[in-house]
């Protein structure tokens, strides 16, 4: 239960982040962080005590493997991470280019 | 287990530096650091393919971040300001709510099947078929192409979402006047 | 039924096309994506027919492996109630897309703006037919990313900034899901929904349970866009292009976030108001506090698409009433507006690319002293805000009426008289618009132009035609249907592995 | 970039554009596949571009190709899916014969969806790289 409570720490860090900090770069880091403890904590769950990874070497191997299903879903995720933090950083970019400042307190063109 | 412990709270530290610290070059790798654990993590859980892959994307990340950080500034000039108010205010906020939420994670997290002793009702049935039916000797490769080809055919969807997405972002102009 | 896939498929291959041939000729963009929309709406007009000939619910196994005994592989649940939003999506992005013909002149690259178009169609069709939940997860991120995108398609200083807002947010709710199914998985071992609702009815309702259940909620409010987690809204919608803030508020965060929670809350969990009344309450009161706060608010902005923007939160607030108070006429109510809500919403919200691209300008104030008439546009609006305000001959009137009767069953007389005050205030911020923008007896006739004006027309036949045959054809044919769906709660997992 | 990074990049490149092409086509055998493949070998061009700088019709020239090939990856992944609801009427079927277990040729369409999207995912990347981290800004102060 530790591991997984550590992932929830990290999870939490990320939120943090990008409710607290007013840098979009660091904001981005945090979305990053969010997404690295959801991974990890997929990982965890499919992680088998004393079992190997899921690829067979040889015909009659026992069948003590790890869960793959999580480690499929994770590599889904890791893409989708990566997918959005490039958008998100390319957004940040031009955002500089208009405003010359990563401050989220001078980005406020739009009214409440 | 003990050097996942290691790893999980080099991670955690490593995550708060990339936080807090000012200069954003050393934040992004601080985030490097971060990643590499975790894929050394992916290693350690027996997830090769999980740690190929992470080890290249955090590269990739990390140029990303720092080519962007690069074309801008390296300095995180908001944490030069003082704290007001508002701050304190939403730091509390926050506090409350992690502590809530922590708790409530560990009541609901003890009702989870132990560390390292997965349920695996589905996936025993893979680590047969994706060996016998489908003759995968990579059994992930087996799930995410075969029995789960749909999820892998919208994560290269999503994939060329982004990209697309990026090169409309990236345009110099976008209405025309 | 085995042409369920091309649901998804034939806008993705419109995607993976379009870039590819309009290196040859822009225009062949246009061309395919219209096509691609056209085939989609022929297509889930016919599994209007066709699918109670399979009785209540469809099951398409991909890759051929069998639901039975172990659920293997992704599969397709289409019910009824994935059948009325597929009918919505595929209607309102085949009235975008003929719109945008015309549109797309104001920006550049458009070619960009189909590929994304199109990857977001795929997405929300394939949020509203997967069985599975992770399936789910993917999609719902094919279209929210294409949405962040396409939010900061004028790569304007304002568009920028309500891209990325949208997109943290968006983020946040698409990762507390995640983290909400790597809660599921760890718990039942299996991602199928039937499969999970089954596992579930099992065991006891403890803190891991309520855990799921609130990180859910959590982050499918976001996505609707429900009281307090609105503030991300009135940006984006306002923002994005028109057509895009149509499609945002006419289906987006209906599919992503009222379909799959009430599809999560009452099929998989089997929540009701008998075993959760607490949690229905917290909708309810939810959805009372949007309608009554955005209603305020909007009454007094004074930007065209803002406007607009609010009132969608105020209306979302309605279908959550519905939900929340969770009896047959509620939840008929609340489905019944989906329908109404996207038609009419997207028909004002298109409205506001003409109005800008002639006045220059989406200001009420400027709007009110620009010169020339825009009578056409009026007429076509006004029509839209009869409609979503509740007025009889059209197609909101019932979905009011069907709210206020489930209040009324439900012993809630405060709420009925709060939705039926409230729907006033509707047409009170409504007709703002019309007030001070369209009614001008004098000056210069601005000319409508061809494609937008099919689209308008398209979907004001709709939204009179629809009123006039609600009670005979669309009620019992398709939306007590689907609210059975719902109401049924966990036979949805029966009827699935029943196959 | 100095002569010894460009000399190194010159040896590097080669190889490390073979390592992503032998993760992509043994994914179904040893860890890797599709994604993993194809990031390692968008970082090849990648170090390309960083060692020896890029000019702009090299860019351009790059940025064209990236986005055909991307389509295309997109699309045989798709067809290859589409292929199985036409031959045995179920998408996604694996309509391949299976062959036989660790030989390269084996487990039916999973070698071919690994191509495909490691041809996607590469040139994916490279595009993303592109855009945002070596063109020269619209950054004039």
């Amino acid at each position: 239960m530790l591991p997984y409570l550590g992932c929830i720490i990290l999870f939490l860090i990320g939120i943090y982040a990008i409710l607290t900090k007013r840098n979009l770069i660091k904001i981005a880091i945090g979305f990053c962080l969010l997404e690295y403890s959801v991974n990890l904590f997929f990982a965890f769950i499919g992680y088998k005590k004393d079992a190997l990874a899921p690829i067979y070497a040889n015909l009659s191997q026992a069948r003590n493997f790890v869960d793959p299903i999580p480690q499929a879903l994770v590599l889904t995720a890791i893409v989708i991470g990566l997918g959005t933090t490039a958008l998100l950083l390319s957004v940040a970019l031009r955002i500089y280019e208009k405003y010359k400042t990563f401050d989220i307190k001078e980005i406020k063109r739009l009214k409440e | 287990m003990i050097e996942l412990y290691i790893l999980l709270i080099i991670s955690i530290g490593a995550g708060i530096v990339a936080v807090e610290i000012k200069d954003l070059l050393a934040s992004a790798i601080s985030l490097g650091i971060v990643g590499f654990s975790v894929a050394i993590m992916f290693i350690l859980t027996q997830a090769p393919d999980l740690a190929i892959v992470q080890i290249v994307v955090e590269v990739l990340t990390v140029v990303i971040f720092v080519g962007v950080i690069l074309k801008t500034t390296h300095i995180d000039t908001t944490l030069e300001d003082k704290l007001n108010v508002r701050d304190y205010l939403t730091k509390g906020i926050f506090a409350l709510f992690g502590i809530f939420f922590l708790l409530f994670s560990i009541l609901a997290l003890k009702e989870l099947p132990q560390f390292g002793m997965p349920i695996m009702k589905i996936a025993s049935h893979y680590l047969v078929k994706g060996f016998e039916e489908i003759r995968a000797a990579n059994q992930v490769a087996a799930v995410i192409l075969d029995f789960r080809g749909y999820d892998t055919l919208g994560e290269a969807t999503v994939l060329f979402t982004s990209v697309i997405g990026v090169l409309t972002i990236l345009r110099k102009i976008g209405k025309i006047k | 039924m085995n042409y369920l896939p091309l649901f998804t498929a034939l806008p993705l291959l419109g995607a993976f096309l379009i870039p590819l041939l309009s290196k040859i000729w822009e225009r062949l963009s246009d061309i395919i994506s219209n096509v691609i929309t056209t085939l989609l709406l022929i297509l889930s007009v016919y599994s209007l027919f066709l699918l109670p000939i399979f009785g209540k619910v469809y099951v398409y196994e991909i890759g051929k492996w069998a639901i039975k005994p172990i659920p293997l592989g992704i599969v397709f649940t289409f019910d009824n109630l994935s059948l009325l939003m597929v009918l919505v999506i595929n209607l309102l992005s085949f009235a975008c897309s003929l719109y945008s013909i015309t549109y797309l002149d104001n920006y550049t690259a458009r070619w960009k703006f189909w590929t994304l178009f199109l990857l977001m169609v795929a997405g929300l069709n394939g949020v509203a037919i997967t069985g599975d939940l992770f399936n789910l997860f993917v999609f719902i991120e094919i279209s929210a990313i294409s949405s962040y995108a396409l939010v900061a398609f004028g790569v304007e200083k304002e568009d920028l900034e309500a891209s990325f807002k949208y997109q943290i947010i968006g983020e946040i709710a698409g990762l507390t899901i995640l983290l909400a199914i790597a809660l599921i998985y760890a718990k039942t071992s299996t991602l199928n929904m039937a499969d999970i609702a089954n596992t579930f009815a099992k065991e006891s309702k403890g803190p891991l349970f309520w855990f799921i259940i609130s990180l859910l909620t959590f982050g499918f409010l976001i996505k609707s866009a429900l009281f307090p987690f609105h503030f991300w809204l009135p940006d984006a919608h306002s923002q994005a292009p028109a057509p895009i803030s149509a499609m945002l508020s006419g289906i987006f965060i209906k599919v992503v976030g009222v379909y799959a929670l009430s599809r999560l809350i009452f099929n998989i969990f089997g929540l009701n108001r008998l075993n959760a009344s607490h949690y229905f309450n917290l909708l309810l009161i939810l959805g009372i506090f949007s309608i009554v706060i955005a209603g305020f608010i909007a009454l007094k902005q004074e930007n065209y698409k803002r406007l607009l923007a609010y009132s969608t939160i105020s209306q979302v607030g309605y279908i959550f009433v519905g939900l929340g108070l969770a009896n047959f006429w509620s939840i008929t109510g609340a489905l019944s507006l989906i329908f109404a809500h996207a038609l009419g919403k997207g028909l004002l919200f298109l409205t506001a690319g003409p109005v800008e691209k002639e006045a220059g300008s989406l200001d009420i104030h400027l709007l009110s002293n620009f010169k020339k008439r825009m009578s056409f546009y009026g007429i076509v609006y006004t029509l839209g805000a009869l409609s979503l305000a509740g007025i009889p001959p059209f197609l909101g009137f019932f979905p009011k009426i069907f709210l206020i009767l489930g209040a009324i069953k439900g012993k809630r007389f405060e709420v009925a008289i709060i939705l039926g005050i409230f729907s006033l205030l509707t047409l009170a911020y409504l007709l703002k618009i019309t007030n001070k923008v369209f009614t001008k007896k004098e000056g210069e006739e601005v000319k409508g132009v061809s494609s937008i004006v099919i689209s308008f027309l398209f979907l004001v036949f709709l939204i009179f035609i629809l009123g006039l045959f609600y009670l005979n054809y669309l009620e019992p044919n398709l939306i007590s249907k689907a609210t059975e769906a719902v109401i049924s709660g966990v036979e949805y997992a029966r009827l699935v592995l029943i196959k | 970039m100095t002569i010894i990074v460009k000399t190194i990049t010159k040896i590097l490149v080669g190889l490390i554009f073979l390592y992503g092409i032998y993760i992509i086509t043994h994914g179904h055998l040893t860890p890797g596949g599709g994604f993993a493949g194809g990031v390692i070998i968008s970082a090849s061009f990648i170090l390309l571009i960083l060692a020896f700088g890029s000019e702009e019709i090299k860019e351009k020239i790059g940025y064209i190709y990236s986005s055909i090939f991307e389509s295309i990856g997109g699309l045989s992944f798709l067809l290859i899916a589409l292929f199985g609801l036409i031959l045995g009427s179920y998408f996604f079927y694996n309509f391949l014969p299976k062959g036989k277990v660790f030989m390269l040729f084996s487990s039916g369409i999973i070698p071919l969806c690994n191509i495909a999207i490691g041809i996607k995912v590469s040139a994916g990347l490279f595009a993303i790289f592109l855009a945002i981290a070596a063109t020269r800004f619209i950054m004039k102060e």
